[in-house]
């Protein structure tokens, strides 16, 4: 049994339907990427499994566990943190406060945690006591990520990372995203910037406009004549 | 004001380079959105905005449109510098633009919404609205038909013309747009990617019928578009804006190769 | 405007005494609206929504205390010791009622209303207001209602430098301090707190830190209810009388109040509020106390149509 | 019940219009003269005239203003500066006459006949209205309702405290030198305060008997004319390419600035016009009620109108005229003479005369929450209401910098 | 939609206009009221209109009940018919005081009843100044227990000729009015008379800017000017302030040691001379009959209160004699209050109902508002509860006497009777 169990959802934001039918699984352990040009769904499909857009269709599994109908916070709780897209550090508040925030729903104490994140993102460390609106994309993104972790999470939801970040950054990003993976976080990612995305992952999906047209190991996807289509034409 | 109206000006003969950005920048709080921008648009070409997410392209065509003030630089439309220009002027100049979540106007049907386009070439005024003289009443009329005339040059089913454009399907609503940007007579058309969330038919349709307008209306298109097929088919040049800035520009095929464009797209070392 | 009449009393007579007890009265009346102005200034910052009712809470707040003075017996003659101890208690009871009506309107008026358009719980808030004045109308009638004057609120405690201090004034400012204090230590601090910045900052973020957005938004209600039942008990030990029409004003004021702060901002609300009571009382100096209202209307206006960001700088929320 | 509503909308709605009209029209013939039915029903044609003004703000441009009272003001200050003895001594102390008869003509102070007097008090709301709305309309939706409740207030505390301003003085100083202006005598203030401005002139219109405050029936027939005329403007306006732009830039104002929709001016517009109706209802008013005192120009006023548009139905003409006659009635009859007992009656200590604004207030809550779209609902409001397509509109003044005018 | 639906519609429509017309007049169509002829009938209404909610609230209900008093005491006959009461209230809650759209309203109703002859009220001056006008082109007579602004009747000192009071409330050119206590002429020499005794130095002046209470004030300025105290006058007070500690510190800081107030209870007269006592310890404080109420006396902290008084076109109890020990006795058993706590317009209602009662039997046709208005103006030297009086061709009363009452333990106290002659 796969740890997350996506199938056939539906969702929609008011009279548009975004997503037609997804289905997809990501084992324990695994880094699994959907690539996709804009607009495809990817960031639809992700916010359906932590609750934000629920799906109107179809049954989200977590850990065997039908999570399709519950709160985000309920989603959060069973072990799902989303790194959402653009970010969405609370700009207002210091790194530290951000970092503690990602733990909202933890009681024990968080001085472990906070030293993991940073040791992951070093940088972090030094801008402790900064409000995350006064930092650059990349370190936002960072802290996010850091954010997300401080929940000790089983799944790890990643909406484009490397998006709007100077390319420098986001191959520090990535190496970060292989070690939390390698401590044993599972990990769906989405990304436009597809390989990139593939690099890191064990498994892929191409999603377009709503539907999953294509799946298959990450390096061989990377090469499919079919993704650079997609992404740039014929 | 008692004077009847004027018939809509015929369209005057387009200036050599119908608008003009002159090192552009919007900057917002620490971020910047768009760092020093040139780009022009000539007169009768369709050219494309690409580039990844988060770009800058629709922060581009806000200032374009006077919905978002420059940081820096200058915007010309022909002789005209409008860079501090309210929408609604730059509309009556003669830009017309669609959104890329289309923004109709929900609660109205598809010949209001259309009819809502023409507003800035209407001369109605309260009193011609309380009062409602002949050349109001022919005004409306006139208005009425072209609503419907743009509608079904855009292709949508004459039966739909009166339903609210909540109840039309989403590539009509894509056509609705479209028909309301034509109706204030543009001589200037700013798409933001009109084929997002439309099917591979779909956008192809889409691709021819923005030819078609080019033809038909004889105006100058400029257009953000994620789906490489439409770009490369139909535009004449193609600009690639990442991180807020001009990475490339030239004929679609050049752009295509060139490997600043592939790595912005696929990432590092796609191109070795 | 306050700078220059300060200018001309100094020209006058060479004396800083005359506004320096201006400016202490209005500072003690400031910190009144400064404390219902924090609780403005949270809803709006959480949910953007005018709380038009939340004068009417504070007003409710006084009420409830002068009903507690009552019930507790407190009166002229009660002793010092069970007068501290009687008002500790009424501050409990007036706070935790208004925060728990604060609390009501919100799960009945403005809750069922999230997703419907800006206007809509506007109006709902607008009318609460109504409704709540015409509970204080039924309540204690329709003019104003003298409170035993249980502190000696006019009695002079000391005097530095020719300010003479009273005990209202040292009341609202000792009081309010802590309460301030105490607010944004919890904002700042405590876990409930935290949740209100972050849901404050971006709802969406907020629910994906494991944040309950509704209950957050409650605690928000109730916590400004409670600030303005604190402000209704100073107001009318302060003031020693009530009416029912006090809250309309206070609530407009404390809304100028927040906004000059710069909306969510706690520290810009108690400093708009303290200005407020300041140009408050210059204007009844020097301009005339009919008068006043206008100018603080005015004022209003001015600071939205000017800054309507704030003048302490910007602390609304930002987009994505 | 979605059946009846369908046959009501098959009846022609022309024959329902002319149906109404009749009605009214032959209404007085049916009462004394001089009823309170009749008094009533005449205020309740003024409050319609005044919700109707108010609905082409709130309802068709969908700025909320809290502030409608300054209009009442500004048109029975218009009503009382030029038709009372308030300037007894302009011109010398002879008084202006301008088109009066009766006892009218004889007095001291300014009296100038209705109908121009009406003229003047659309174009002081007018006027008040675009220096209100030009700085104001700028500002986001809630930040509007809350600046024009000050401006509301602003005005009612002018009038209140009006007697300490002179301006005869300086009007005579300046403005009474010229041909044509007359000086309004050294000791004129702008306002009489709480005193108030009493009695004021009543009505007097060509080829009919001088108004008395005992037969209301011609005074229904004035209000009736103010209602039609001010039905011909909602209904023309709705349906025009100002009414479209109202509507546009309620729904998506980001969308309509786009499609050349100036915003300043087109909801100025809307602005304009209400405050014009308003001060057209409150010159009548100050006539009809015979004072115009600083006491009547209170918040609660312009909530009294704010319920009865919301009540009938947010931009939905005739169920605005609907909730205006409604509520009018429910405060002028059903509170006072029908249902005052009815706490005593149950056991409770207060009369219903006493919680008459808690009433309304109820109304403003309960309606919003149960039927957002009013009585009578208009079509677009009712699907906006609902949350269908409003979307992300609510946020939309906020991710954009909107140009200044210039 | 066819037509003939249409022609049925149309039909309906008319039915039930006819029908719902019918119903609520019973057909009666003719010209209301004001025709001034009598109708033969054998019973007429008499109106009356006091504020019955907010802080004149307690007033306001002993004048009515004055009235009702009175004319349950005479079995509601008067000069041969029946008369019923309708008891009016020109006031609204949230207002707390009266209105102009309630007063205008009362007087309508009264106007607009056939049977209607005369109308008693108002409390407030400013609301007769709506009242008198409408009233007035009716020919209805209006009688006034309570309302002593200058400007009502007459052109003395404190009327406002400027916009020609007394003439411009009465269109008609007759008059229609009269009132049985002093006008305020009377009280702000009274006034200015008592601070003279009481050796004042410098009177600050203040008003809550209604007509009452600023013709007072300004009574009292012109009163006091041939006295050897100086005034301070602050104007008119915002009614809604939560204080005005400011004007009393400005007060103090000009040397003022006496202060009277033009205004009533409603305009937050409490919180004002709780203001002015604490910023002035020694000043002495003055209130005219518009704080002449128990909401008044009793709000007052001591240490205030004892430093007030408040003069009352009203004297002790005792002064009444017989006739007024049985008033007292009366009113107090009928309205189960407490015999020495009767507020002290309770008289002025009884007073009223009673020569209204005495000028319907003098009236020619008791039902005829022009005889009941020429009855009331005959009044002569009446042998009232209140002493003999007579209404001269103003409508005022001839009497000048006030009392002076001291507040003890909350409650107005008798204190002196003093005969004030105003200068005009």
């Amino acid at each position: 049994m796969a740890l997350l169990e996506v199938e056939d959802i539906r969702a929609s934001y008011g009279m548009i339907e975004a997503l037609h039918g997804v289905s997809l699984e990501v084992e324990a352990g695994e880094v699994v990427t959907m690539i996709g040009s804009n607009g495809a769904g990817k960031s639809t499909v992700l916010r359906s499994i932590s609750g934000l857009t629920p799906a109107h269709a179809g049954a989200i599994r977590f850990d065997g566990e039908e999570i399709t109908h519950l709160s985000p916070v309920e989603i959060v709780a069973r072990g799902i943190s989303h790194v959402p897209e653009g970010r969405r550090c609370f700009p207002r508040m210091t790194v530290r406060e951000n970092l503690e925030l990602g733990a909202y729903l933890r009681r024990d104490d968080l001085a472990e945690d906070m030293d993991h994140v940073f040791e992951l993102f070093p940088r972090l460390a030094e801008r402790e006591g900064q409000a995350a609106g006064t930092m650059s994309g990349g370190e936002q993104q960072m802290l996010a990520i850091g954010r997300a972790m401080m929940a000790r999470p089983r799944l790890l939801l990643m909406d484009e990372p490397s998006m709007g970040i100077a390319p420098i950054l986001v191959e520090r990003i990535y190496e970060t995203i292989g070690e939390i993976s390698r401590e044993g976080t599972t990990i769906l990612l989405v990304e436009q910037n597809a390989l990139q995305g593939l690099a890191a992952a064990g498994r892929g999906y191409v999603i377009e406009t709503g539907h999953i047209v294509l799946s298959g190991p990450a390096d061989t996807l990377g090469d499919d004549p079919k993704v650079k289509e997609a992404y740039l034409g014929a | 004001m008692s004077a009847g109206p004027e018939k809509a000006a015929a369209p005057k003969p387009a200036p050599e380079v119908p608008i003009r950005a002159e090192g552009l920048t919007k900057k917002f709080g620490g971020l910047t959105a768009v760092s020093d921008v040139d780009l022009e648009l000539r007169a009768g070409e369709i050219a494309a905005i690409i580039g990844p997410n988060g770009a800058g392209k629709t922060t581009f065509f806000n200032m374009l449109t006077g919905l978002y003030r420059p940081t820096s630089g200058r915007i010309r439309r022909g002789q005209r510098d409008i860079t501090r220009a309210r929408p609604d002027q730059i509309t009556a100049l003669g830009v017309a633009r669609t959104f890329q979540n289309i923004r109709l106007f929900p609660t109205m049907t598809a010949r209001q919404n259309v009819m809502i386009g023409r507003h800035s070439r209407m001369r109605a005024g309260i009193f011609g609205s309380i009062f409602r003289p002949p050349w109001v009443r022919n005004e409306e009329r006139e208005v009425w038909e072209r609503a419907a005339e743009e509608l079904r040059f855009v292709g949508l089913k004459p039966e739909l013309l009166d339903r609210p454009s909540t109840a039309l399907s989403y590539g009509d609503q894509r056509r609705v747009e479209i028909a309301r940007a034509l109706a204030s007579d543009p001589e200037i058309l700013l798409l933001d990617e009109p084929t997002a969330g439309m099917d591979p038919r779909e956008s192809g349709e889409l691709a021819d019928f923005v030819l078609r307008i080019r033809e038909e209306r004889k105006l100058s298109i400029l257009l953000i578009e994620h789906d490489m097929k439409v770009v490369m088919g139909i535009s004449d040049r193609v600009t690639v804006l990442d991180h807020g800035e001009l990475i490339a520009e030239g004929d679609p095929a050049a752009v295509r190769e060139d490997p600043k464009v592939i790595e912005a797209y696929l990432g590092r070392g796609a191109t070795a | 405007m306050p700078v220059a009449f300060a200018i001309h009393d100094l020209s006058a007579d060479g004396s800083l005494v005359r506004i320096g007890n201006n400016l202490k009265d209005g500072i003690s009346n400031g910190a009144i609206w400064a404390l219902v102005a924090l609780g403005y200034t949270m809803v709006y910052g959480i949910v953007e929504l005018i709380n038009f009712a939340h004068g009417e809470v504070f007003m409710i707040g006084s009420f409830i205390a002068f009903a507690a003075f009552g019930w507790l017996g407190l009166d002229l003659t009660t002793a010092i010791p069970l007068l501290i101890l009687g008002l500790a208690l009424t501050l409990l009871i007036s706070a935790i009622a208004s925060g728990a009506l604060n609390g009501m309107i919100e799960k009945v008026g403005y809750r069922p209303l999230r997703d419907a358009p800006k206007l809509a719980p506007l109006i709902t808030a607008v009318g609460f207001s109504f409704i709540l004045q015409n509970v204080g109308v039924l309540w204690l009638g329709g003019s104003q209602v003298s409170v035993p004057d249980l502190i000696g609120s006019q009695n002079l405690l000391f005097e530095v430098g020719g300010i003479d201090i009273t005990n209202g004034d040292a009341l609202s400012i000792l009081t309010t301090i802590p309460l301030v204090l105490g607010l944004t230590l919890f904002i700042d601090r405590a876990r409930m707190g935290k949740a209100m910045r972050a849901t404050a900052q971006d709802p969406d973020a907020a629910r994906l830190m494991g944040i309950d957005v509704d209950k957050t938004i409650s605690a928000t209600f109730l916590i400004g209810g409670v600030m303005a039942g604190a402000a209704g008990l100073i107001y009318a030990l302060y003031q020693t009388t009530i009416w029912f029409h006090q809250g309309f004003e206070a609530g407009l004021i404390a809304f100028t109040a927040a906004v000059m702060g710069g909306i969510g901002n706690l520290r810009g609300a108690v400093v708009g509020g303290l200005i407020i009571g300041c140009i408050q009382q210059i204007s009844d100096n020097r301009i005339g106390p009919e008068w006043t209202p206008v100018i603080v209307f005015a004022f209003l206006v001015l600071v939205m149509l000017v800054r309507p960001r704030g003048l302490l700088g910007e602390e609304t929320r930002q987009a994505g | 019940m979605s059946s009846v509503l369908e046959r009501a909308r098959r009846i022609d709605q022309r024959f329902l219009v002319a149906a109404a009209i009749l009605f009214a029209v032959l209404l007085p013939f049916f009462f004394d003269s001089g009823s309170p039915f009749m008094d009533d029903a005449v205020l309740a044609l003024a409050y319609v005239v005044m919700a109707l003004g108010l609905n082409v703000i709130v309802g068709f441009a969908g700025l909320l203003d809290l502030g409608y009272v300054a209009f009442f003001a500004i048109g029975a200050f218009t009503m009382g500066w030029l038709g009372s003895t308030f300037y007894s001594e302009s011109n010398g102390g002879d008084g202006i006459h301008i088109l009066v008869t009766g006892a009218a003509s004889n007095l001291p102070g300014i009296h100038i006949n209705f109908l121009l007097v009406l003229v003047a008090a659309v174009v002081f709301t007018t006027i008040a209205g675009v220096i209100i709305g030009l700085p104001t309309l700028r500002l986001r939706g809630d930040y509007i309702a809350i600046v024009t409740l000050a401006f509301g207030e602003i005005i009612g505390q002018v009038a209140a405290n009006g007697d300490q301003i002179k301006i005869g003085p300086i009007w005579d100083a300046t403005l009474g030198k010229l041909p044509l202006i007359p000086d309004l005598g050294s000791s004129a203030t702008l306002t009489r305060g709480k005193l108030g401005i009493s009695p004021v002139d009543k009505i007097d219109l060509p080829f009919m008997d001088p108004f008395t405050s005992l037969n209301s029936r011609p005074w229904y027939f004035v209000a009736l004319g103010l209602v039609l005329l001010v039905l011909f403007v909602n209904v023309r306006l709705r349906d025009s390419r100002l009414g479209r732009a109202w509507l546009a830039l309620r729904e998506d104002e980001v969308a309509a600035i786009s499609m050349g929709i100036p915003t300043v001016k087109t909801k100025l517009m809307a602005y304009g016009t209400g405050a014009a109706l308003g001060g057209m209802s409150g010159a009548f008013l100050g006539s009809f009620l015979n004072t115009v005192n600083a006491s009547q120009f209170e918040f609660l006023f312009s909530i009294f109108i704010l319920a009865m548009v919301i009540l009938g139905g947010l931009g939905s003409v005739w169920g605005v005229v609907i909730g205006a006659i409604l509520l009018s009635y429910v405060n002028s009859w059903l509170i006072p003479d029908v249902l005052n007992g009815l706490p005593g009656q149950l056991g409770l200590d207060f009369d219903l005369t006493q919680v008459s604004f808690a009433i309304f207030g109820f109304i403003l809550v309960i309606v919003m929450i149960l039927r957002p779209e009013g009585l009578i609902p208009e079509r677009s409001r009712k699907q906006e209401m609902h949350g269908i397509g409003a979307g992300d509109t609510a946020g939309a003044g906020t991710d954009v910098e909107l140009g200044e005018a210039g | 939609m066819s037509q003939r639906r249409s022609g049925l519609l149309a039909a309906g429509v008319a039915v039930v206009a006819l029908s719902f017309g019918l119903a609520a007049c019973g057909g009666s169509d003719d010209d209301g009221g004001g025709s001034g002829s009598g109708t033969g009938a054998n019973e007429v209404s008499i109106y009356s209109s006091f504020p019955l909610q907010g802080a004149s609230r307690p007033t306001g209900i002993s004048l009515q009940n004055g009235v009702q008093l009175a004319l349950e005491q005479a079995g509601n006959k008067a000069g041969g018919v029946d008369i019923n009461f309708v008891p009016l209230d020109d006031s609204t809650a949230q207002a707390g005081e009266w209105t102009p759209e309630a007063e205008s309203a009362n007087a309508k109703k009264a106007v607009q009843d056939d049977s209607a002859v005369a109308y008693i009220g108002t409390y407030n001056s400013g609301a007769a100044a709506i009242s008198i006008p409408i009233l007035n082109e009716a020919g209805l007579a209006m009688l006034s227990p309570g309302n002593t602004a200058v400007g009502l009747t007459s052109d003395a000192p404190g009327a406002d000729t400027g916009i020609g009071e007394p003439d411009i409330y009465y269109p008609t050119g007759e008059r229609n009015y009269a009132r049985i206590v002093p006008k305020d002429t009377v009280q702000g020499a009274a006034l200015a008379g008592l601070m003279d005794e009481d050796g004042c130095t410098k009177v600050g002046v203040l008003n809550d800017n209604e007509v009452y209470g600023k013709g007072l004030a300004a009574n009292v300025i012109d009163a006091g000017s041939k006295f050897d105290y100086e005034f301070a006058d602050g104007g008119a007070i915002d009614t809604q302030a939560a204080n005005f500690r400011s004007t009393a510190k400005d007060f103090a800081s000009q040397g003022v040691d006496c202060f009277v107030f033009g205004g009533i209870t409603a305009s937050n007269a409490v919180q004002l001379y709780k203001d002015m006592g604490a910023a002035m310890p020694d000043a002495k404080l003055y209130g005219p009959d518009g704080v002449g109420d128990s909401d008044f006396a009793g709000g007052l902290p001591a240490d205030v209160a004892s430093r007030t008084k408040v003069t009352v076109p009203t004297l002790s109890q005792e002064a009444y004699g017989k006739e007024g020990a049985k008033f007292f006795k009366d009113y107090a058993a009928k309205f189960g209050e407490d015999e020495n706590k009767i507020g002290p317009f309770a008289i002025y209602g009884y007073e009223a109902g009673k020569l209204i009662l005495d000028v319907l039997d003098r009236a020619e046709d008791p039902t005829n508002r022009a005889d009941v208005v020429k009855a009331m103006f005959d009044t002569k030297d009446r042998n009232s509860i209140l002493g003999k009086y007579s209404i001269d061709e103003n409508g005022d009363t001839t009497l000048t006497d006030y009392g002076v009452f001291d507040i003890k333990n909350g409650d107005l106290t008798f204190d002196e009777k003093i005969s004030a002659k105003p200068s005009t």
